[in-house]
């Protein structure tokens, strides 16, 4: 099997500071790779390399073991099948939902298209909503509703950066279901969150950063048993 | 050249009365003074002449005489000439009062004021009661050296008491005999001109080479080369330091107008259009306090830009305060509403300006420490409102990095700046910041119209000379960073004053400002930026 | 789209094509009310912009002598109302108004424009419509069209005789020339003019200097700085014609005075300078710096102290925003142009324009400027007389020169 | 497949507001063409708003819909301006032989050579389009690549026509200077004072708006305008979705920019002046004064912003010239404090808003 995402000796820097110190890491196809780690430790930077919205120093990102990431805008890695959802809801605020979800679908307006968003908003439970304007829901359902945009174009590679962030209990279980049911064996997904009872519903194996570095990687019980990691981040 | 027509006219005279020349008839004198612009002139070269041998007295007569024409106090009545004072009127030989009433003031024509002056120069050399009234005499004369008798230079050294003076007024002499028969002294002449070494030296020893006596006397040669080789050096240095003077004296104005700017903008991110009316304003306050001094202090107001300083900052900063609280302050979220709001209030306050004074340029007052200026070397003249402005700014500059860096409201202000939603976090009140650093701004301004009145007119639309220039040094210097704002100030400065003399002033300004956008393209965080994460 | 129910909906389209057909069906925004017994003549003057500080003056002057006309009878049996507008220094915007007023408000005659190129966008509009605008301001000559009566002198009567004069022996024999201007159309061709007239007075193209700043250009430094270098180059006496306009003015002659050059080192000759530029400058330094105009405030005569003295009552009685104690060549330019507009009405018994224009030649009238300023059957041309002024020390200008009659306007230069 | 067209055209006209807009444009256009009591003054009026009206739905275009203000649209007005003003010189000597003006003060003999071929209507018409489409796409293209955006796009256009205008100002640089260009004889070989010309003049601007205004709206509701909408809330998605909005931005910018250089195209035969004022940047500012006033992003905001602000300004400054510049300004800060979306929130207004400003809350609020 093939390796969806990989990562060799990335650095990542902001003018003096770096945010990504030389860090190497795998992502295979079928998982669900949960990134967690303090603020700061450099995880939404990593989903931001990889999407190409920010610009690595060094190092480099190999997509499907075939495509080189570093060098392509975000439009062309997205196209290849790499998307992502982003910290802050981000949606179209003065478009429907159903608009929303088409514009996910890219240039492809082809017989099942209508199908492949209703069928989408299904999976999101929004589609009672499809005819309101995106700015009208709630903070849980723009979180969905941009989940359903990244997914509609069934992406390969799927970044959800922290996606219950803000949610009631309720609507965590409900996007926890939703991430499991989005798990197929031909597609990654990497979560970056800071709720480990859903990272612990969700991730095979989860990678603990720690000041741009590798910290820990393996299953979430072991990285609530490792040390090191209790100190720098779960134990607080 | 028009000095050695005066010269040759000069000597006439001198040549006509003789060497004796000892009679000094104040009513022939004061009778030309009164007989047309010919008359005039006659009297001017006599009294010229005269004043060779002439007394202390006869030269304290001639410099009231020639002052009374210079300042339209002479006047030709019925009666002969007279001299018009505050106190009274005098005949003009006896200096006795008279009846002032009837008669006209005969003006000076563009021909005879020249002649006047030195005249009048000459007159106080010989009679000034002071040193330093001589000094500035001896100081306005060098010019027009040669418009006066060779002699006149010998002699009046030869009464003068103070040694530094009299060795002045010796050089000045030897100056003047450029054309002397004597070599020895033409190339004394020489040498002592190019002691100046400003373009009108240049001009008088490079001329000298189409003499006769170049191509024949070495020595007159080798003087000849040597002056304007050394002039030259000093006139390109001299130049150089005018072109940095220039740059420094554009580039202290543009930081001044830019400087409220860069701090509204980086800790905002609101482009404030009105900032150029915070400018006029701050320029109408410094009036309003010249104003009331006139009224309640008068012989203060030669400090009003000084005592303007606290007032003007206070008003703008409240105007300041005022338009962040009651428009911008709810636009936070839309900054291109921003830009035209701001827009309507600057249209708001320039008609109201202009409803409430008119349209007419304000009079100011210009006191002496920003009147005229000084050759400092060559032809390098430093003119003192214009290095007001340069300190000033550099004093704003100063203190407003102070403010920025040491004080608790400077690290408000930095700390919203860098990161708005945490320095909420922890406790700062931003929307107080805002309005706190949207006032800083604003002061700002108003002193830069404070810095800007004795160098431009002040009228209603004298802001929006500045908005596009002082918006491109603010971006060129990156958002948010005084230095920056400073270090773009002077860039585009210099540049500017750099092309100005090769293109003209209109391309000069076209090419910086094309450069400062291809520089944004390239840059668009500027020369300095503070980095961090995208979105 | 935003969502509107039926009430919205029939208020904002109601409003929307209100607004659309608005200058078509609504009244006459100018209501052309030709009253019998009123005649309307309409000023073209900004009183907002670059140009405000000058030309607003002016409305007030034509009012003044509008009422003076009014006092004495009128014209014809109707009395005079003068339109004012606000072209706010915007070009196109006075072809508009101008526009507006010939056609709609119907005004008998314009009076107006202060730069050559407001004029230029007008000629079109009055020549099209067969107006009249009378145009106060000396200006470069060149045109002569049946439309506009120049009021103030061409080139050739006005800006040659000061020139002669600074190059004359009574002057200063001046031999080089500095030219700085504001780049436009009356800067340039008057330079252009100056340039042809040295040439036909052999002077050498090395001993002349141009340069052009942009309107309301105010950092003079350099260019002063290139003046004191180029008159101290050899070659004679140096002067400088100084073209430049508006605000640019003042800030020039300042940087002049503190660079610390005289007018007896260098004199400027400034061609728009009025008492209102100096306005706010210390003039102690600037004395003996020249202008010349048709008129100067010192000029003698009965005429001059009846105009002075109901300008300052008429600004008093008004409150409007100029000083009383100011008057400038324009402002009498105007002033003229209203009473000759006048009486070429009455001689002719209508207020026709063909019938007005007919009327012109012939017609004289005692200008405050102390010259009886007369019109030919030739052209619309005004021959005055000829000032040359020199700044004193209270911010004002002294008559140094002014010319023995009024020289015929030659409207069409023959230099250049 | 003509069914699903015609269903097209019904949603662009779906939107009440825009379909009473093209309603009183197609009024405007009866009325100029069959009232024959209208006086020429009133027909010109009409015409010149008309242009006013084009150039705000150009800049509607892209700060409306793609969130994009641009302070230097008068520099695409100007290049349509210019070129008409060459189009009417070149063709003005070649049917009266009469010396233009601009001949005499700038110092030639005759009229460039190179303006010879914008003597033809459709040449000049070419010439204008070209060349607003290169200079925005060339500027454009930089603008966007460095993402350029915001405000500093804003700044940075607002110095671009401001160097435009000290350009043109020059005599030197062969356009007029400051006088530009004035005296056009004829249009099309017929004099300008034939009865007939203001009206047809008139016809051609609101005929353009007519058909850019349904062109565009027929545009805006398609997935072009979907787009840039979704541009205008949130590129960075719009671009992590696998969309270029480089050229997205770009298409609209060019568009508009073609847009307001035949507004100025328009324009000058009815003013019959073109000269470097229009570069101001004041002017330009003032088209997106009459898009703030209107409502942004909805067209037929743009073109009631535009007529109304005009029509006040065209009266006031004949009538009472003192007042125009307040209006003006406290139109712009109340459309800013209290309708965000222009004039035509006026209808969902309510008292209560006074204490709670931004109760209208725009809805396009960049975050």
């Amino acid at each position: 099997m093939t390796v969806a995402v990989l990562v060799e000796g990335l650095t990542v820097e902001f003018g003096r500071f770096r945010a990504i110190d030389d860090l190497s890491l795998a992502i295979d196809y079928g998982e669900v790779r949960a990134v967690i780690g303090p603020n700061g430790a450099g995880k939404t930077t990593l989903l931001d390399v990889v999407s190409g919205v920010s610009r690595a120093k060094s190092g480099r990102i190999l997509f499907d073991e075939r495509l080189e990431l570093t060098r392509r805008s975000e439009a062309a890695i997205a196209r290849s099948g790499v998307r992502r959802k982003f910290q802050k809801p981000s949606v179209f605020e003065a478009l429907s939902v159903r608009d929303n979800v088409e514009i996910g679908l890219g240039g492809a307006n082809d017989a099942g298209s209508k199908e492949k968003v209703a069928a989408i908003l299904e999976t999101v439970g929004l589609s009672d909503h499809a005819d309101r304007l995106a700015s009208e829901l709630a903070h849980g359902q723009k979180q969905w509703l941009e989940i359903a945009m990244v997914v509609v174009s069934e992406p390969k590679v799927l970044m959800l950066d922290e996606p219950v962030a803000g949610l009631t209990d309720e609507e965590t279980e409900r996007t926890a279901a939703l991430v499991r049911r989005l798990r197929t064996p031909g597609r990654a997904i990497v979560v970056v969150e800071h709720d480990m009872d859903f990272v612990e519903a969700i991730a095979d194996r989860v990678t603990v950063l720690h000041e741009g570095r590798t910290l820990f990687e393996g299953s979430m019980a072991r990285a609530r048993a490792d040390a090191r990691v209790v100190d720098v981040y779960l134990g607080r | 050249m028009w000095r050695r027509s005066l010269l040759a006219g000069l000597l006439g005279a001198v040549v006509a009365c003789g060497p004796a020349a000892a009679a000094f008839d104040r009513a022939a004198i004061a009778a030309q003074a009164c007989g047309g612009a010919a008359g005039m002139t006659d009297a001017a070269n006599a009294m010229a002449a005269g004043l060779v041998d002439a007394s202390a007295d006869d030269a304290k007569w001639t410099v009231a005489l020639a002052g009374a024409a210079i300042d339209r106090g002479l006047k030709c009545g019925p009666g002969g000439a007279m001299i018009v004072r505050s106190e009274g009127a005098v005949n003009a030989v006896t200096l006795s009062p008279v009846d002032g009433g009837g008669g006209t003031s005969p003006l000076l024509s563009l021909k005879n004021r020249p002649l006047f002056e030195t005249v009048r120069a000459a007159a106080t050399l010989r009679s000034g009661a002071t040193a330093d009234e001589r000094g500035a005499a001896l100081a306005a004369l060098e010019r027009r050296a040669g418009s006066l008798p060779p002699e006149f230079f010998e002699k009046a050294a030869e009464t003068e008491a103070d040694a530094g003076l009299k060795a002045r007024i010796l050089g000045v002499g030897q100056a003047a005999l450029l054309n002397s028969p004597d070599m020895p002294k033409r190339i004394a002449a020489i040498e002592h001109i190019a002691a100046t070494s400003d373009r009108r030296a240049l001009t008088r020893v490079d001329g000298l080479k189409s003499d006769p006596a170049y191509r024949t006397d070495p020595a007159f040669r080798g003087a000849v080369d040597e002056g304007v080789a050394s002039i030259g050096r000093w006139l390109a240095l001299s130049n150089a330091l005018n072109v940095f003077y220039n740059g420094l004296s554009f580039a202290s104005i543009l930081f001044m107008a830019s400087a409220g700017l860069a701090i509204i903008f980086g800790l905002m991110g609101v482009i404030n259009l009105a900032q150029g009316e915070f400018i006029m304003i701050g320029a109408y306050v410094a009036y309003a306090v010249q104003e009331t001094l006139r009224a309640v202090a008068p012989s203060l107001i030669d400090w009003y830009l000084i005592a303007a300083i606290p007032v003007v900052f206070v008003v703008t900063a409240g105007i300041g305060v005022a338009v962040e609280a009651t428009i911008v302050r709810r636009l936070y979220t839309r900054p291109l509403m921003t830009l035209l709001a701001t827009w309507a209030v600057s249209l708001l306050l320039v008609n109201l300006m202009r409803v409430a004074v008119g349209t007419q340029n304000l009079q100011f007052v210009t006191p002496w420490y920003i009147s005229g200026g000084r050759l400092l070397m060559g032809d390098f003249i430093v003119t003192w409102n214009r290095l007001f402005a340069i300190v000033f700014a550099a004093v704003t500059l100063a203190l407003t990095w102070f403010v920025l860096k040491r004080t608790p409201l400077g690290l408000n202000i930095r700390a919203v700046t860098q990161n708005r939603a945490m320095a909420g976090c922890v406790g700062i009140a931003t929307r107080r910041v805002d309005m706190m650093a949207f006032g800083l701004g604003s002061g700002l301004a108003g002193l830069a119209g404070l810095a800007l009145c004795p160098i431009y007119n002040v009228n209603p639309q004298m802001g929006s000379n500045f908005i596009v220039d002082s918006f491109m040094v603010v971006v060129l210097g990156g958002v948010g960073t005084l230095a920056g704002t400073a270090i773009a100030s002077l860039g585009v400065g210099q540049i500017n004053v750099l092309i100005e003399p090769l293109y003209g002033a209109v391309a000069a300004k076209v090419i910086v400002l094309l450069m400062i956008i291809a520089f944004l393209q390239w840059r668009p965080e500027g020369l300095y930026a503070v980095k961090g994460r995208r979105k | 789209m935003s969502k509107f129910d039926r009430r919205t909906f029939l208020r904002t389209t109601g409003a929307a094509a209100a607004s659309a057909i608005l200058p078509l069906a609504a009244p006459p925004l100018i209501r052309s009310s030709r009253a019998a017994g009123t005649v309307k003549l309409g000023c073209l003057f900004s009183s907002s912009g670059t140009m405000a500080n000058l030309e607003g003056r002016m409305n007030f002057v034509a009012k003044m002598a509008a009422e003076e006309i009014n006092a004495a009878g009128g014209v014809n049996g109707s009395t005079i109302e003068v339109v004012t507008s606000d072209p706010a220094s915007d070009w196109p915007l006075y072809a508009q108004v101008g526009r507006q007023m010939l056609s709609e408000t119907k005004v008998a005659a314009l009076f107006g424009c202060w730069t050559s190129v407001s004029r230029k966008s007008v000629l079109p509009v009055v020549e099209q419509n067969n107006g009249l605008l009378f145009y106060p301001l000396h200006f470069e000559g060149d045109e002569n069209s049946k439309n506009v009566v120049y009021v103030n002198s061409p080139p050739a009567s006005s800006v040659l005789p000061a020139v002669d004069y600074l190059m004359s022996p009574d002057g200063v024999e001046a031999k080089r020339f500095f030219m700085v201007g504001s780049d436009y159309v009356w800067p340039r061709t008057i330079n252009k003019q100056l340039k042809g007239y040295w040439k036909t007075k052999g002077i050498e193209e090395s001993a002349w200097k141009e340069e052009y700043v942009p309107f309301s250009f105010s950092n003079f430094q350099t260019i002063v700085n290139q003046i004191r270098a180029f008159a101290d180059a050899p070659g004679g006496k140096l002067v400088v014609v100084l073209t430049v306009v508006g605000s640019s003015i003042p800030d020039f002659m300042r940087e002049f005075a503190n660079q610390g050059i005289s007018s007896s080192d260098v004199p400027v000759l400034g061609l728009d300078m009025v008492e209102a530029d100096l306005e706010g400058l210390d003039t102690q330094k600037l004395v003996g710096h020249l202008n010349c105009w048709a008129y100067l405030q010192q000029a003698k005569g009965e005429a001059n102290q009846k105009f002075l003295k109901s300008w300052a009552d008429y600004v008093g009685k008004t409150k409007a925003p100029f000083r009383p104690d100011v008057a400038i060549d324009p402002m009498v330019s105007t002033y003229d142009a209203v009473h000759l507009w006048a009486m070429a009405a009455k001689k002719a018994g209508s207020f026709d324009v063909p019938e007005v224009r007919q009327a012109f030649a012939g017609l004289s009238f005692d200008c405050p400027s102390g010259y009886k300023i007369g019109m030919t059957a030739e052209n619309n041309y005004v021959s005055r007389g000829v000032f040359i002024g020199s700044v004193n020390a209270s911010q004002g200008f002294d008559v140094l020169w002014q010319s023995e009659g009024t020289p015929k306007p030659v409207p069409m230069s023959q230099y250049g | 497949m003509i069914a699903p067209k015609k269903a097209y055209l019904a949603r662009a006209l779906d939107d009440r507001v825009f379909s009473g807009v093209a309603a009183a444009t197609l009024l405007a256009f009866a009325a100029v063409a069959l009232w024959p009591g209208l006086s020429g003054y009133r027909v010109n009026i009409v015409g010149q708003l008309a242009c006013f009206a084009l150039l705000a739905v150009a800049l509607d275009l892209i700060w409306g819909y793609a969130g994009i203000l641009s302070l230097g649209h008068g520099l695409f007005f100007a290049i349509g301006g210019y070129v008409a003003g060459m189009h009417l010189l070149e063709q003005s000597v070649a049917t009266t032989g009469i010396t233009p003006d601009i001949v005499q003060f700038m110092g030639w003999t005759a009229l460039p050579n190179w303006w010879g071929p914008l003597g033809s209507f459709s040449i000049a018409l070419l010439a204008a389009v070209a060349v607003s489409f290169a200079a925005s796409f060339a500027f454009g293209w930089v603008s966007f690549r460095s993402r350029v955006g915001g405000v500093y796009f804003a700044i940075i256009t607002q110095a671009l026509v401001y160097v435009a205008m000290l350009l043109m100002f020059r005599n030197d640089t062969g356009f007029g200077g400051n006088n530009g260009m004035t005296g056009f004889q004829t249009i099309f070989g017929v004099p300008f004072q034939t009865p007939g010309v203001a009206e047809g003049l008139a016809l051609a601007s609101l005929g353009a708006l007519g058909l850019t205004l349904v062109g565009c709206r027929l545009l805006m509701i398609g997935r072009f305008g979907r787009l840039l909408v979704a541009t205008r809330d949130d590129e960075t998605r719009l671009r992590s979705l696998g969309y270029e909005t480089l050229r997205l931005k770009l298409a609209v910018w060019c568009l508009s920019a073609v847009i307001a250089a035949i507004a100025g195209l328009l324009y000058v035969p009815q003013v019959g002046i073109i000269n470097p004022r229009v570069l101001s940047p004041e002017l330009s500012l003032e088209i997106a004064v009459w898009c703030a006033i209107g409502g942004r992003g909805r067209l037929a905001g743009a073109v009631i912003g535009a007529v109304v602000v005009n029509a006040i300004k065209f009266s006031l400054s004949a009538t009472l010239p003192e007042l125009w510049p307040f209006v003006l300004s406290a139109l712009v800060i109340l459309v800013a404090l209290i309708f965000p979306n222009g004039l035509l929130d006026i209808g969902r207004w309510r008292p209560a808003m006074l204490t709670r400003p931004g109760a209208l809350q725009p809805k396009d609020a960049p975050s």
